[in-house]
């Protein structure tokens, strides 16, 4: 029974052995590039949800068809505090450190690439009361850099807005208004777009724009 | 299932308690944590905040009493039921055993048209902290006496037969325990405002 | 001991390392005579031929004494820690020293901010500085803090003050700390909060009073107008 | 016949021979027509074969917890890798790997392998008789433990994911979806937990009242063996701790399905009550895994050092008291928690009383070792790492009770390294002590001691170099979940990632030599030599039993006791132990 008595001498030396050749093994450097797919599965879709539609109940916006170069744009501007570190941009703070699981500007790129190839959907009416005829005029400032049809435009640095929920899109107007986004000083499209929001002077105003904007989408 | 063998383990008894009670006095001393837990948080929250009082000003206190006696009288007859096990005569104690779950219905019947009135009038679980306890609390105790009446029609049916009698004092010390935790209830829930 | 590694930067920083040092003398001393013990038990006693163990029961109170006095030790000793421990805490965490200033402390998924009471050195007023993922103390002044959270439970902790003070939403907990070295260190949250727990790093600035009134000049409203980051 | 029902179709039937095979137990006589596969495992009321459910249940689990700690501390040594047979482990999923392994490794590995794999296995044999008193309901506990095993895993699939809120589950975080991002997982996992609750209050009222009421005749409350004892302490101490919790996971669950608000301090709910109610079971539960970890040392240390155990009543009073003080300590937790921080004085206090009966303990066993005869088999090698390895558990969480010094360790790795150093003890190196100490038992032959002690010392070393490191790391304010310390500049000084990089190493070669024990497991069930009815010349009753046991354990009769349970090397006896059923 107690034939092996002497035998864990030798296993414990070979094992002192293994130890330094394991943690010679240093896999670190040896970063293999994630695709966009998979970076969208294990970073965005918990929130943006797989098809990328967005959740009204933790308040994250639809991206969808969202161009590349937009995404992008934004995702760097979260990433360095340009976007969503006001104190009072609730949501923004939740996003922020979220852009910063991506490890750097190529996954970064990947993941837009992706989040592009994802297809708009004409989202539910959420919002009471907004006048769609009456918004089509106010879409008269709007429509110089977001285009007729509501679709962006990249030389402009006008995002999409087809496809996108009218409670975002109420939640971010009224964020432009109040400074809470768009105002800091290295945010230049951010910037642009706070003083075309002021155009909308109450929330009725904004309540008719989104209106319009919701006839875009089909 | 009549056919299974029961273990030679089942017929000893070195304490002298047949194990059945046994079992179920350790049952009551797990069940009273669980019940200590709802209403030792529920007492903190309700000595934090007098102003509940004002909701509990809506509990039917009336149909609470009512329910109360119930459960008494039910008790009662739990321990006519073990008597007559007592003395073997199975007849005897499975037809207490019916009266007593015709009270467990009975309050629960009465819950139910409570309950029925307090969500109509708009107080659900969810209204305010104080209905999530009552709702919480009740309901919990609500399904042991349902466990208690369905566990109660099992023995009776058996008793009928003279079959495990040793059961209706077990069954009937759990009943006890289920009414006593009524009696706490009642007075925190109902009376208390 | 910790302080090699970690910076001591607060007035009660060097109470908790000595109190840990404490704690590692008694425990070390404890832990090594034990295993010390055990370990000679076992080569000493291993099995040899034709020597049969000894039949000891132990109930009898020569043999109990072997473990009975070790265990009253234990006792002084425990009784030790815990007049040293209590002693720290009481200064940490109940004594609540004059402050010269006040600052909030609001948590939320995944960001802090902090309210500095500005150029009148009083929050809630309009040049209140709110700073996202920054605080800047002066070095040498006692400073409460007022700790709130907006959604979950949340953590504040200052590594280099030994100090560390759960948020908790719906109430305003206070404390407080006195830094006694300058530069820069981690705010850590150290509740788990979410799926941005380890996203929410944040910095402690601890400045000279030169430093600190020129910063405040550059955050007041004055210095904004002008062109400062909000 | 009665091979027919034994614990494993392998049982040696030339066993069954030498004893006789005129089992003479009347109750199970005839009743046993040749069962199928499904009736003879699945629905068995044989407490052996439930205790064997039981246990390759949890070393089941044990894979999906060794699983997940690969995963995310490969994610911890080398931020943003793609982790071999996982993928990418972001922020979430690295919140719901730390959470099930947590959760998996305390109530689907540490409490179904300790307490109802080897209470179902040992009680009846170790007391002379021959199941339990509540067979069906011993069952129906396996069952339900099963269900809470599968709504578990299917938490890991559904939309959302798993559950990432610790396994503290702390509300408000794990009470609203809009916080924790898992809709479905959250309730899941917190259904789980409540179903094996159920599932353990009702294995413990069954141990509770075998022992109380079946044990051999002649078996007097202290000839009961440790084990047995330390068992039924801690289910003891489940059945009244777990109570709150219970209450607290019904008024959780109502929050995060119903809309309640006894957790949303913004609808006049208390946050800190679920940590009370959490905490108030919690702790106890510690010394409901350390006693029966504490019991089979026990065994081990008497069997292998041919001792008696010294001072068996200090023993037992000790585990009693370490049970009655960890009613009161639960707030040591929640030291800087936001309660009033004059409770911590006195919580404090509690906390290092708990160190004196645990620490009488460790010296009875110690002493216990004085003047014996110690063979250093695999099982005696487990059970002296116990103690060994225990003790710097014990003696760290001084460092934790202290509630100055907790100011800075709360939450830190030193809190980790605290409880791994005695959670694995428990959970790993006290179970491997018992499944090779009672595996001639269980399975009538013998382990391979040559990889039996391999696996050993693999095991050891590569543990104390996973949990060393993160000692020095907590000591230097490293704190606990965070999957990416990139972004702390304090946390990246030099030295410090080759620390965790050391610990996730070793990790990868401990669970490496896990291979081993299992391969060597499995292999001596069908290949190892046969062992006789009592190959350690034990003096315990399942050693009077054959090896394996048939189902009704004493084909020649139940036994009837005559001592106490550690009559070793008494100056009366030529052998060097005395059976507690030899007359």
């Amino acid at each position: 029974m107690y034939r092996m008595k002497k035998s864990h001498a030798p296993a414990l030396a070979g094992l002192i052995f293994i130890m330094p050749l394991v943690s010679a093994c240093h896999p670190d450097g040896a970063r293999p590039t994630l695709s966009g797919a998979e970076l969208y599965d294990s970073s965005c879709k918990q929130c943006h949800g797989a098809t990328g539609q967005g959740q009204l109940g933790i308040t994250t916006p639809a991206i969808a068809g969202q161009a590349a170069w937009y995404v992008e744009g934004q995702l760097v501007k979260f990433r360095t505090g340009v976007r969503g570190a006001h104190p009072e941009d609730y949501d923004g703070l939740r996003m922020r450190p979220m852009s910063q699981q991506l490890m750097n500007v190529a996954e970064v790129k990947a993941v837009s690439a992706y989040v592009a190839t994802l297809k708009p959907r004409k989202q539910p009416t959420t919002l009471q009361g907004g006048d769609a005829t009456a918004g089509a005029g106010h879409y008269g400032v709007c429509l110089a850099c977001h285009g007729p049809d509501g679709k962006g435009n990249e030389l402009l640095k006008a995002p999409s807005l087809v496809g996108q929920h009218d409670w975002y899109l109420f939640s971010q107007l009224k964020k432009f208004k109040a400074g809470v986004r768009g105002k800091h000083p290295k945010d230049l499209t951010g910037g642009q777009m706070q003083p075309m929001s002021m155009t909308l002077v109450d929330d009725q105003a904004i309540k008719n724009v989104l209106a319009h904007i919701s006839t875009l989408s089909k | 299932m009549s056919s299974f063998p029961r273990p030679i383990a089942t017929t000893r008894s070195v304490t002298g308690i047949s194990t059945g009670k046994l079992a179920v006095w350790w049952l009551i001393a797990s069940e009273i944590v669980i019940f200590g837990g709802v209403l030792g948080s529920y007492l903190m929250h309700r000595i934090g905040h007098p102003e509940w009082a004002s909701h509990a000003a809506h509990t039917n206190t009336w149909a609470g009493a009512f329910n109360t006696l119930v459960l008494l009288t039910s008790s009662l007859f739990a321990v006519l039921a073990h008597q007559a096990a007592d003395q073997k005569d199975g007849k005897k104690a499975a037809k207490f055993l019916y009266l007593t779950v015709l009270g467990a219905f009975t309050f629960l019947i009465v819950k139910s048209i409570e309950w029925t009135g307090e969500i109509q009038a708009g107080y659900t679980i969810s209204s305010h902290t104080f209905w999530s306890f009552y709702y919480t609390a009740a309901g919990i105790h609500g399904v042991h006496v349902l466990a208690g009446a369905i566990i109660m029609l099992v023995i009776a049916s058996d008793a009928k037969k003279g079959v495990d009698l040793q059961r209706v004092e077990a069954v009937g010390l759990y009943w006890h325990f289920v009414d006593i935790v009524w009696i706490f209830l009642f007075p925190l829930l109902y009376i208390a405002k | 001991m910790i302080s090699k590694y970690v910076e001591s930067a607060s007035s009660f920083a060097g109470d908790i390392d000595h109190l840990i040092w404490l704690v590692t003398v008694i425990v070390g001393f404890w832990f090594f005579l034990a295993e010390g013990v055990l370990f000679y038990f076992i080569l000493r006693y291993t099995a040899q031929d034709g020597v049969k163990g000894q039949y000891i029961t132990g109930e009898d109170p020569k043999q109990k004494r072997w473990v009975a006095w070790p265990h009253y030790l234990t006792l002084l000793f425990d009784v030790w820690i815990i007049i040293a421990a209590i002693t720290v805490w009481q200064h940490v965490k109940q004594a609540m020293p004059q402050a010269d200033s006040t600052v909030r402390i609001i948590a939320q998924q995944w960001a802090w901010t902090f309210v500095h009471p500005g150029p009148d050195g009083k929050l809630d007023t309009p040049d209140d500085i709110k700073l996202v993922d920054e605080l800047h103390v002066e070095k040498g002044k006692t400073y409460h803090f007022e700790l709130q959270s907006r959604d979950v439970l949340h953590s504040f902790s200052v590594p280099v003050f030994r100090l560390k003070q759960d948020a908790i939403p719906g109430r305003t907990i206070r404390g407080w700390f006195k830094a006694t070295m300058a530069g820069g260190f981690d705010i850590q949250c150290t509740e788990i909060c979410g799926i941005g727990h380890a996203l929410m790093p944040a910095r402690i600035l601890i400045e000279n009073h030169e430093d600190q009134a020129a910063w405040v000049m550059s955050k007041s409203p004055a210095a904004a107008a002008t062109g400062g980051t909000p | 016949m009665s091979s027919s029902s034994t614990a494993t179709a392998q049982a040696p039937e030339a066993e069954h021979d030498a004893h006789g095979h005129g089992h003479g137990h009347d109750a199970h006589g005839g009743h046993h027509a040749p069962q199928s596969f499904f009736h003879k495992y699945l629905y068995s009321t044989d407490h052996k074969i439930i205790g064997m459910q039981y246990l390759f249940t949890g070393m089941f689990m044990a894979l999906i917890g060794g699983f997940t700690v690969y995963a995310f501390r490969m994610q911890m040594a080398f931020p943003g890798m793609s982790v071999p047979g996982y993928g990418r482990v972001s922020a979430g999923d690295y919140n719901a790997l730390v959470t099930t392994h947590g959760s998996v490794m305390i109530f689907w590995v540490a409490m179904p392998v300790l307490i109802a794999a080897l209470g179902n296995y040992l009680i009846p044999l170790m007391i002379g008789c021959d199941d339990m008193v509540f067979p069906r309901l011993n069952r129906l506990s396996y069952q339900i433990f099963l269900l809470s095993v599968i709504v578990l895993i299917a938490s890991f699939f559904v939309d959302g994911g798993a559950f990432g809120g610790a396994w503290t589950s702390y509300p408000p975080l794990s009470a609203k979806a809009q916080y924790n991002l898992t809709p479905l997982g959250a309730p899941m996992c917190l259904t789980a937990v409540a179903l094996e609750f159920a599932a353990f209050l009702m294995g413990g009222i069954n141990f509770v009242t075998t022992v109380m009421n079946s044990r051999a005749p002649g078996m007097k409350m202290f000839d009961v063996p440790i084990v047995i004892w330390s068992i039924i302490i801690a289910s003891i101490l489940f059945m009244a701790s777990v109570g709150p919790l219970i209450a607290g996971a019904i008024m959780l669950l109502f929050d995060q399905t119903l809309g309640t608000a006894f957790f949303d301090p913004n609808k006049g709910g208390d946050p800190v009550l679920w940590q009370h109610l959490f905490w108030f079971f919690g702790h106890p539960e510690v010394y409901v895994v350390l006693l029966p970890a504490m019991g089979i040392v026990a065994e081990v240390i008497v069997t292998f050092s041919r001792k008696k155990l010294f001072a068996y009543k200090t023993v037992l009073y000790t585990m009693v008291g370490t049970g009655v003080i960890s009613f009161f300590v639960w707030a040591h937790h929640q030291f800087v928690a936001g309660i009033d921080p004059r409770m911590a004085n006195i919580f404090s206090v509690t906390t290092l009383l708990v160190s004196i009966p645990v620490a009488e303990m460790v010296f009875v066993y110690i002493a216990t070792l004085y003047g014996g005869s110690i063979r250093l088999t695999t099982p005696m090698l487990w059970a002296l790492a116990f103690i060994a390895e225990f003790l710097l558990g014990g003696v760290t969480g001084i460092y934790l009770g202290s509630s100055g010094a907790d100011i800075y360790f709360h939450d830190t790795y030193f809190v980790l390294a605290h409880f791994h150093y005695t959670f694995f003890p428990i959970a790993f190196i006290a179970v491997f002590a018992a499944l090779t100490y009672w595996f001639p038992k269980m399975f009538g032959r013998y382990m391979n001691e040559a990889w039996g002690k391999v696996h050993f010392w693999g095991t050891i070393i590569a543990f104390n170099f996973i949990f060393i490191p993160l000692f020095l790391l907590g000591a230097r304010g490293d704190h606990r979940r965070i999957y990416d310390y990139t972004h702390f500049p304090d946390l990246m000084k030099p030295g410090m990632q080759d620390l965790r990089v050391l610990a996730t190493v070793s990790l990868v070669v401990l669970l490496c030599f896990q291979v081993i024990f299992v391969v060597n497991y499995f292999l001596s069930m069908v290949r190892g030599p046969k062992a006789s009815a009592n190959p350690w010349k034990a003096n315990t009753l399942e050693w009077a039993a054959p090896s394996p046991p048939p189902h009704g354990n004493f084909p020649d009769g139940l036994p009837t006791v005559h001592r106490g349970p550690y009559e070793y090397s008494h100056p009366d006896r030529q052998e060097d132990y005395w059976p507690q059923n030899a007359s």
